[in-house]
Order: C-alpha cells, then structure tokens, then sequence
C-alpha cells in the first residue's frame, strides 16, 4: 500500500487533474527535490518559492483571490508562526467583507514528533490553529484519509489547513488508495523520484479515482465499551494499539480518529462518551490552552452527568521545545507506554 | 529624507486635455466632499472611527480612473490602502456606501456594519477588502498578478499602502516575489509617501533617499513622483500601467502626499494648514487657465456636499446589523 | 485616584529611575505622542520605531541581550501575530541553550474589546500566549495591580507579557497609588501632556514608592460561598458587579482576580472550588482552544469529585472578528447581562 | 545572479603575514576536520542530523579571528547563522564541544542534548544561540547594536545569514533598523551567498544582481567579496569592522562561499565536486609562495583528524541527558 506521503501526492495529481488546482508551492516543493518529505514529486504544477513563509501564505491568499486554486506549503509548521497574522486575515476576509470574497485555499504542513527533530522540527499546530476563526482543520493518520481528505480540501471554498503528521508519511497504510497498483514496488517505480539526476525523469500516474472524505466527521478505529479515547495523527495508531493491547486485560476501549479537528465530529464522542462514561484526550502539542482542552471543555459542559470519571487529556508536556536526545523527545510529548498507562487508568478509576 | 526636487512646477500648464481635467477635477472634489463628511459623521458622534484619504484626491482619483475595470484576472486588481476613497469613487463607485460604512449599518455594501470606515471590498471590481493591519497587502498581491501572468491578457495587479509601512517586512517580500527571475510579475506596486506614521515623522526612520531606492535594488523600473498634482499622477501612472500591462514586469511608483486631516479620528481629524493640498492647488491652475471659474468650482463643491449631507441624513436612519448576523459568513457556504 | 495609563506611566518612570529600565519604545511611544492611550507620556527612555513590529519584538530581545532592560509596546495586540515565532524564540532562547541566555524583556501591548474598535482594534491575546511556553504573563483589571505587576515585569529576568485591557485603560481605580498625589486634577497636571505643542513640556513625577504585586499569585475581590467566578482583564469588574447584583437575590458569589495568567494562582482557585464547588470561568478571548478551557481542564481534572455542578466557560464567540457595530460587538463578547445570567444559571443548576 | 569580477586573482601573491596566514590556515584546516568527523559521526548513526559550514572555512575564520572577544557591550556580538564553526574555533573554542551536541549529550556545552548541530551558544563570548528558523538573528540583531551604540566603546554586533533566508523580511527589518537617521546603529550585516537554499537555486529567486544592493538603497556602506578567499576575506572583514567601531554605522558583506556537502544530512552530506574549495586552492597558493610544504600541511590535516576521531570517541560515551532534565531551564531562576 502506499504510504502516507505517496498517498499526498496522488490526491494532489489527482486535484492537479480533477479539481482545477493551479499552484502547488513552497519551499523546494517543485524541482529537483519535490519537497523535503518527497510529497509533491513529480506533479505538473509545483514550483520552488523563496524562502518566505509570508510570501508563501500571501501568494496563496492572491491566487486564491484571483481565482486560482492554491496549495501551499509550509516546509515545517515550525516556521509557520511568523504568519499567524496572514492566516487569520485569510481566515476572516470572508466575514469581514461580509460574504464579499472568499478563499478557497489550501495550506499543507507537516507536524508533531517522532524524527528526533529537535526544538524546530517537532512542533505540533493543532492548538494554535484551532484557535483561528474561518479556517477549516484536518489531520489524517492513513494514507488513505490522507488522501480523502486533501481531495476534500482542494474541492473548498474556505482555506483548509492540512496537516501531515510527519511520523506517519514514511508509514504504509492497510487499505488501497483506489487507483492504486497492487504492487508497492510498482507504485515506488510509477512515482517515487528516482535519486541522482531528475531532469529526465517523469511520473507514471496510475489511474486514480474519486474518493473523499467529508469534513466534520470522525472515524471509530476500534469499537469499545469502557472507555473512550479520542485522538488524532502520530497518536491516533498509539491509542489503537494501546487498545488492542488492553483488551487482552479485559479493558474494552473505544478509539475515535477524530481526522477533522474543525469542524469535528460531535456527534460521534457524544455517543461514545455517553456509552462509556470516561473520555482520554490525546494529543501532543503543548498541554496549556490545548484543543483536547477544548473538547474536554464541551464533553464536561454537555456531558456532566452521563461522566463516570474526569474526563482526561494526554499532550504534550508545556515545554518551551522538544529536545533532540532520545530521553529528551520521548519524555516530552505522549509515548506508546504513556498511552497505554493513561488508558488503563481511566478505565480503572473510581472516585 | 528631503523632497525631490519636481520637474514640473505647479506653475507649468496642465498638459491633459480639458474634458479629461475636469473629470479629474470633478472627482477630486466630490472625494474631498465625501471625506468631509465622514469626518463630520464621526464628529457629530455618527461613527466610531475615522481615516481616509483627503490629500491623497491627485494621485487616487486618475489611479481609479486608469483601471482596468472589472472582475477576474484580465481586470485590474487593486490590494488598497486605507486612504483610497478617490480610487473607488473614480471606478464609478456611489459615495454613499462609505458613509453606510462609517454609520456602520446593515446596508453597509463593504463590511455590513463590521468594519471600519474605509476599508472597502469590491469583488465586483477586484478591489480586495482593504485591511487594518498594515503593509499585509504587499504580502498578499504578487498572488493575483501571478494568476494574471499566467491567464495571459493585460490585466495588471496594483497594490497600494502608506511610507511608514514599508519598515514592514512585507513591503520587502513584494518587491522580492514581484521580481523573481523566472517570473517577473505584471505588478505596480505603489507607496503614498504622506511623511508620517501617526504621530512619527518619516524623517529620522528612513535610512533610504527614496522609497523607490529599494526597489530599484531589484532592477524594478522606479519613480518618485509628485502625488499631489493630477496631471503628473495621471501621466507617470498611465505610462506605468503600460509598461507592467506590455511587459508583465514590475514596476514602482513611489507618490508624495498630503495629509489633510492627520492620520485618523484617533488624532483629531482637524484640516492641517502646512501640508500642500492638492484641490486648491489644481484649482488654481485651472482658473488660472480658465477651464473653470471660482464660481463654477464652488457650485460643484456645494452640490456635492450638500447630496452627502442628504446621503448622510438617509444613512442616519437606517438599521443596524441584527444581532445574530455575526454567525453569518464565516465560511463561504453561507453565502 | 489614577487612571490605568497613568498607573502604567508611573510604573515605567519608576522601573527607569529605580529598576534600569533602559528603553520603552514602540509605534509612537515616544515623543510627540506618548502612546495611543498616553501610557508613555513623559518618559525618559521612550523612542519611536519603524512601523515594524517583528522589528521591535526582534530589538527587545537584542537589547535584552545586550544586558539593556527593554519595554516594548505593541501599539495593539490585534498587530502581533506577525510575531509569534519571535515570541516563540524569546520564550525558548533560555531552555535552549540549556540556560546559557536569558532574556529579561517585557512586552505590554492593550487588549479585548469595548471601545468599538472593530475587527483589528478589539483583539484578546491570552489565549494565544499561555500557549507560548517560556513567558510570564499578566494582565491586571485595576490601576493599582497595573502598577505593581509591572514593576515585578521590570524585575523579571524572564520575558513578560503585560497585557492591558484597553477598556480599563481610562478607568480610575479605587486604590492608591503609594505616592500619588491625592488630588485626581493635580496628578493630572503633573503627568499628563498638554494638548498642543509638547515640545517645551516636561512631566512632574510625583515621588513614587516601591509596590510590586508578585506574579502568580490571584487576588479574591469578593467572598462567597455558592459559586465561584474567575476572571481577569475588561470582564473582571463586570463579574464583580454581577456578584454584588445577585447578593441582591441571595445568591453569594465568590469573585477571583487571576492578574497572574502564567504562572496562577491554583491554590486560590482549588480553594475556592472546594468551598463551592460551582465555578464559571470568564474571558472575552474566543472560545475555541480558550485559557479558561485550560482552567477547566485543570479543574475538573483535579478537583472532579467536589463539583456539585459542571463548570462552566463564558467567553468571546469563536467569530472571525468583532464587528464594529453596537449590536455585533454586544453579541460577540460577555456583557454584563450574559455574566449575571450565566453566574445565577451556575448557582441554581441542579443534575 | 552572476558572479561578480573578482579583484584579486586566486594566483595574486598572498598579502598578509606568513604568521597570520599559518594562523588562518591552521584554523581552517581544524574546523574542515571538525565538520568532516560530524558529518561521520552522522552516517555512523551517532548523531541524528548535521549541518554546518565545510566551504566557508576562508570566511568563517578570519571573522572569528578578527572579533573582539568577550562578553558584555564592550565587546562584538555574533549573531550567527548554522554553518559558522569556523568562527567558533577561530574564537577559542575546543572542537570537542561540536562533537557532543551532535551526540546530544548531557554534557553538550551549546544545548545540553537539546538543539541541533551547530547550533551554538556562548554567552561568554557573546555569541547569540544559533537559531533553526532562518534568518530571525537579523530581526534581534539590531538590539545589542543598540546597547552598545549608547554604552559607547568599541564593541559591535555582526549578523550572518544565508543567501536564500534574505528573503524573509527580517532581512529587511535589519536593513531599516540599522540605518534609521535618528539612531544608525554600529552593526556588520553579513550575507554567506552559497547560491543555495536547500534544493532551490537562487538563480531565479534573486531579482537584485547583488544582495549587497539591497543594502546600498539605504545608503548602507556594502561590498560583495570573494568569501572562498581568505586573504580578501580578512582584509575585507577587517576594514569593514574598523568602519563600523568608528563610525559606529552599519556595514554590510555579502560573502561568495562554496557549499561543499550539499545543504546538511537531509540531502545526503556527500562531497560536491564542482564548488571551489577554500581549503585546496587557499593551500596550493602556500605551497607556491613557499609559506607550507605539502607534507607539513598532510600532516596538520592528519593530526586534526585524528584528534577529532579521539574526540569522538570519547564523546561517544557520554551519558544522554536525564529525561528529568527537560524541567531545567524554562524559566532563567532555575539557573
Ligand atoms: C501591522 C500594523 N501595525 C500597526 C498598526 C497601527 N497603525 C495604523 S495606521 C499606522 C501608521 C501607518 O503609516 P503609513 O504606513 O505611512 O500610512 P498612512 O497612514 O500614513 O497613510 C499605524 C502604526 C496597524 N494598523 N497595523
Ligand atoms: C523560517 C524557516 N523556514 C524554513 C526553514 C527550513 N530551511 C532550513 S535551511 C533552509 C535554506 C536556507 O538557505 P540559505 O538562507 O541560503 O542558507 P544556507 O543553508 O544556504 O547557508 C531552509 C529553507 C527554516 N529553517 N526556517
Ligand atoms: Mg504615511
Ligand atoms: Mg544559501
């Protein structure tokens, strides 16, 4: 199966195709390189910007304003923070002119740890973006959500941000993007850029077909009875594992991947919370002014009385950075154990 | 930094057409007008804020005028400062959307009572919504003349904003992604020099002689000109347009203003008696050339300003925004 | 007594006299101006900078550096979100470097709504910096706690952000200044400039004395015992005022000053809640990835078993902006009805 | 952009004392050492990412030697870009230091384990913490020029960067901030122009012919050298810090350096064949002029390398740092 950044560049070919997108940009996005985690390899409409993230988010605010379909790229999301400004202002020109314009924007950014990649490589951007009004916000943890939900985002009116959770784009999902060969080693060969020189090189795309996921809605990864966890992105496969594993103690845990984080999908913890009583958050931006704070904000505001226990949030610690050492990046942001120990406290705690 | 020196003098005779002065005439004065009577609105407590443009009337008025005017990208697009009312009202806009603005109504056509006075929004006329935050529309306009070089056609991004808001970093990143050397951009990227920001002179902040220095750095084609007489205006910014409209390259255009009224409300919105002011000063030459009379100038400024009074007193009067319209628009769908 | 400005005024022309304040600079902080709310009339050290404000966040942290003791102003918080990698930077430069650096700089920029600024003149910040690992932030609802928490700002060798609650900038307090004269018309002749020409002004400072509020520590403005409010900033006094009103129908609210938002005052809060085991919380930022969400979580996280109802947040709408007409700025952050409604709904909620 | 027409020949006899130039040498045949074992220490697997400066060497070391070392405004600040290890052991430092927090280890004197190679941070010799966001140094650099305009002295702040990261505004920033009439700052722009950012050529990224121009529109005083040379490297550096300690006014170099193992690990960290290399051609020009014989230079090299593979394996057993260890340092009390 594809992997998550094979998965990225094909819904982009396919919205290069499809969907009318013009621009697909940033940093060392287009030729030779195909961006930093290979993800726009090869597609026709990639082009290399200066180094300027402002200009970035301002070229595809005037594209989009313009009637072109934008898909930027922000190298990291660490350096997407000197743009906070133009992000709100995309997020609220069509409010503020009252309907006049709007911006079908798309804005593509990899997030989160798991690459030892020290202070600035390791950011997460779920709590600062779901503080921005106008925008719409998904990360995916599959490839094939990946996929699904970039189609969905290429097709919108409203700036969308992206998400890549850069822990998962070397990670092979468990279903077929369709379209995609049977063969992993065929896919690699259609549209992996080889390594050395590119110049000649062009992709072969495979056939690919429609498939979108809607936005605001949520997927149970695992059902349960006991417990639910809701997450998303590098989290999200610690938590199904963590689940699995739990069911051999006897814990029946329920998973939500919340893939929308706005407008997410409601409907979906309320009935699963109302059924198991006790809720784990998890994520790993910083713990303080979190978006799992939000959520659990709305589970204890509307959910109060159907809880069993506190509802609980697992993020990262409230650091100022995520250190390069080991010890360092796996004692700062939720690990696998953490998850598992969280889990089955919840399910255990009585007042 | 000093003025330049002009090379043509106020003195000099008015080297455009008589049909084509007095529209320009007409213009400028029926913006002064309006202006006018936004400050009285705020004044007399009919609005919370005021800024604009009076002193801005020569260069805004035949900018309006030279547009390319329509929607998509074989039109001009304007990324516009706050001080552009001359700009829209040339392009044949009714002045009585600015005071809904400034009355912050309903019917307000720019914001619906959200916005601040003069920040305009006209899709119709790819007129991007003017933003509060300063110099972000240099940021954003290289995206629209990307749009327009590629469509093909002669279609021109203009993007607009004042002298102290160069020290923005944004300023830098349009003449950066304006000039790139595998896509140079059918850009004029303006800068109306008023000498301040608020209350601080340009005086001890600018290390540059000239604005248009920076960007003649780039190789971009580069003028400082005289913004307060139309006549000038009207020719450096059509030979301007025409050379980004042929080229599909930038170009700079760096127009000395006036500040008629301060910066804003915030500091008073009184008439400064030292600065140029660029009507009386067109309307000299043109009685002194006799294309028009005292009189004739004076009836045309009494008519305008009495239809704002009108259009003002009809303002008064009508709604403000309900309530629950602030769910409205957030997202694109609601439209 | 003074006014918020003044109080700030006077806490910067003591932090220069007595606590090496170096440079208190910004857009038109300086000479002829002062300051749009007059803050900074007078002041020694004040210049004006280019209309720059990574700039001027950038020169803090420089001068900071260079061992000077900077104050720099954002002349509106609305017009610092071009900056948060810098303040990103300044908050992790001493855990960096492992505590090589640190920088002593603060940084006071007014806030929130009420004075029908529109969209970019009624921006809250608080939740976007609690989020920012590294500062130290406050944000004072008196003249006297504007006084003393900014001269422990002065003191700090850590970067602090003051936040100042523009619609309280020109609200005289009910406490002294120590030092201030006791006529509000002579401390006005002293400090505040003349209308017109400044340039042969000069101020007459009274002699004022030390008052340092410590950062952290919440201050309890009213006693109660059926609910408990926590606020800070433009809602403060009209939670206040909500208290007194429903003492009134016998309905006894305890009412929080937090000042302190980072580090704060959680054993105030806890103690409290405890007691009453109702709590509101209340901030005009928008309510999505909100502060208050922070201090629900902490809340219901440890003091779940004493809750008699769930806590509750009020806070801004999560709208794109605040529009500028009346009605649309009334309906987008708490007034002073929607506080007394959601406190006497708190009081009386039943399961 | 093209390269400029360089003024002294690679073949120009050497200018400067055989001391000086064996001093130069040796500090950049130790810091070629030292990236080299970094870069080996990475494919070893002993070190998560690298990046620094092999092929800046000329430039690098000659504007370490030529600081004023120490801490305080009384001395020079650096604010320094990642590639700048030359300088580094130009002032002093032991290369050992390099190797540790490219081990992250407990004991890494820049970080603790924490940042990135060559990422450094000497208070002691008032060097900034490299920072991982390009070019933020050249937003705070002006701040400690500031300090020490007013504390007087001699001291002076001097700001590096790349080539592709003047892009960003803070560039601009730096160029405002340092030239403003009012207060013109004591401070030493410096560009290292490899042509490069990551993978993006800056051939049709840069519309200016020279960055140095950029600088020259604010009446900046600024040069583009030969950075790969490190006699007009240091006769160019150090007129250009004489200017600034005097006339306490910014100063601004855009250097032409060499990259020589590609942009960091990401990209391979392989040898580059077809970039001039300072190293070899700077030692042919000794070895003509007599000053060094091959054998003695062999030699120097051999013995570098050999104590940084010494070096890095006693690194290699060092403790990481403590997991509790991340509480340290928020805030500066912890100290
Ligand atoms: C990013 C930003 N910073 C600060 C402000 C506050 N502000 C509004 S207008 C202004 C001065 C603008 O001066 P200039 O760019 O010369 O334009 P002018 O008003 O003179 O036309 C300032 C500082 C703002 N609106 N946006
Ligand atoms: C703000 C920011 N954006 C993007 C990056 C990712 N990045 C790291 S180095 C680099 C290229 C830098 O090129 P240049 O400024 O020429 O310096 P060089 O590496 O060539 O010395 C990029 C894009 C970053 N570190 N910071
Ligand atoms: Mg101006
Ligand atoms: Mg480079």
């Amino acid at each position: 199966m594809a992997n998550m950044a094979q998965a990225i560049r094909m819904a982009l070919h396919y919205a290069e195709e499809n969907l009318g997108v013009t621009d697909i940009f940033g940093e060392d996005v287009g030729m030779p390189l195909g961006g930093v985690f290979t993800c726009t390899q090869g597609l026709k409409t990639t082009w290399n910007t200066p180094l300027d993230e402002r200009g970035i988010i301002g070229a595809a605010m005037g594209i989009a304003m313009g009637g072109g379909r934008p898909v930027a790229e922000i190298q990291f999301c660490d350096y997407v923070y000197n743009t906070i400004d133009l992000l709100k202002l995309a997020g609220n020109t069509c409010w503020s002119t009252n309907g006049d314009w709007n911006m079908p924007m798309v804005v593509r950014t990899p997030v989160g740890s798991g690459i030892r990649g020290s202070i600035y490589h390791s950011h997460s951007f779920d709590a600062t973006m779901t503080h921005i009004p106008g925008w719409k916000v998904v990360m995916p943890s599959t490839p094939l959500d990946a996929y699904g939900l970039l189609i969905t985002a290429c097709k919108e009116q409203n700036p969308v941000m992206f998400l890549e959770p850069k822990a998962l784009l070397r990670v092979k999902g468990e279903e077929r993007i369709p379209g995609e060969p049977d063969d992993d080693r065929q896919l690699s060969k259609m549209i992996d850029a080889p390594l050395g020189d590119r110049t000649q090189w062009k992709p072969q795309w495979p056939t690919l077909e429609a498939y979108a996921v809607p936005f605001g809605k949520g997927k149970k990864v695992r059902e349960g009875s006991q417990l639910t966890v809701v997450s998303y992105g590098r989290t999200l496969p610690l938590c199904a594992k963590a689940a699995a594993a739990l069911a051999d103690e006897g814990i029946s845990a329920e998973v939500i991947d919340l893939r929308s984080l706005w407008p997410y999908d409601w409907e979906l913890i309320k009935e699963s919370v109302q059924k198991t009583g006790r809720v784990l958050f998890v994520n790993e931006d910083t713990e303080v002014t979190n978006f799992g704070e939000h959520l659990m904000r709305r589970t204890v505001e509307e959910l109060f009385y159907s809880l069993l226990a506190p509802p609980r949030l697992l993020a990262g610690k409230f650091l100022p950075g995520i250190g390069l050492a080991d010890s360092l990046e796996m004692a700062s942001v939720p690990q696998q154990g953490d998850i598992t120990a969280a889990m089955r406290s919840l399910a255990s705690e009585q007042p | 930094m000093s003025r330049p020196r002009l090379i043509k003098e106020a003195s000099a005779p008015l080297q455009l057409d008589k049909e084509l002065l007095l529209r320009i005439h007409d213009l400028m004065v029926k913006t002064r007008a309006l202006e006018e009577r936004l400050i009285q609105m705020y004044k007399q407590g009919h609005g919370y804020f005021w800024i604009g443009g009076p002193g801005e009337e020569a260069f805004n008025v035949p900018l309006g005028m030279l547009m390319k005017k329509g929607q998509g990208p074989a039109y001009d697009y304007l990324h516009a400062h706050y001080r552009q009312s001359g700009t829209i009202l040339a392009l044949g806009e009714e002045p009585i959307g600015a005071l809904r603005q400034m009355k912050n109504t309903a019917t307000d056509p720019y914001s619906g009572g959200r916005n601040f006075a003069g920040h305009f929004s006209l899709k119709k006329y790819n007129v991007a919504p003017v933003s509060s935050p300063i110099e972000v529309q240099y940021a954003v306009a290289p995206g629209t003349a990307m749009v327009q070089k590629r469509v093909g056609g002669d279609g021109i991004t203009i993007v607009t904003g004042g002298d102290a808001g160069t020290a923005e970093g944004d300023f830098a990143s349009c003449l950066v992604w304006s000039s790139r050397p595998v896509n140079p951009l059918p850009i004029l990227i303006i800068v109306t020099n008023n000498k301040w920001g608020i209350s601080t002179s340009g005086d001890g902040q600018h290390g540059e002689a000239r604005i248009s220095d920076r960007a003649k750095a780039f190789g971009i084609q580069a003028k400082t000109i005289n913004g307060n007489d139309p006549v000038e205006a009207y020719n450096e910014l059509k030979e301007a347009m025409e050379y980004v409209r042929k080229e599909r390259k930038p170009y700079f255009i760096e127009a000395l203003v006036s500040r008629l009224y301060g910066h804003s409300s915030a500091s008073g919105a009184n008439y400064v008696g030292d600065e140029v002011d660029c009507l009386k000063q067109f309307e000299a030459r043109l009685e002194q050339e006799g294309f028009m009379t005292r009189q004739q100038m004076d009836d045309l400024r009494n008519r305008y300003t009495e239809e704002l009074a009108a259009a003002a007193r009809q303002v008064r009067d009508e709604p403000q925004p309900d309530p629950d319209s602030i769910w409205k628009h957030i997202y694109a769908e609601d439209k």
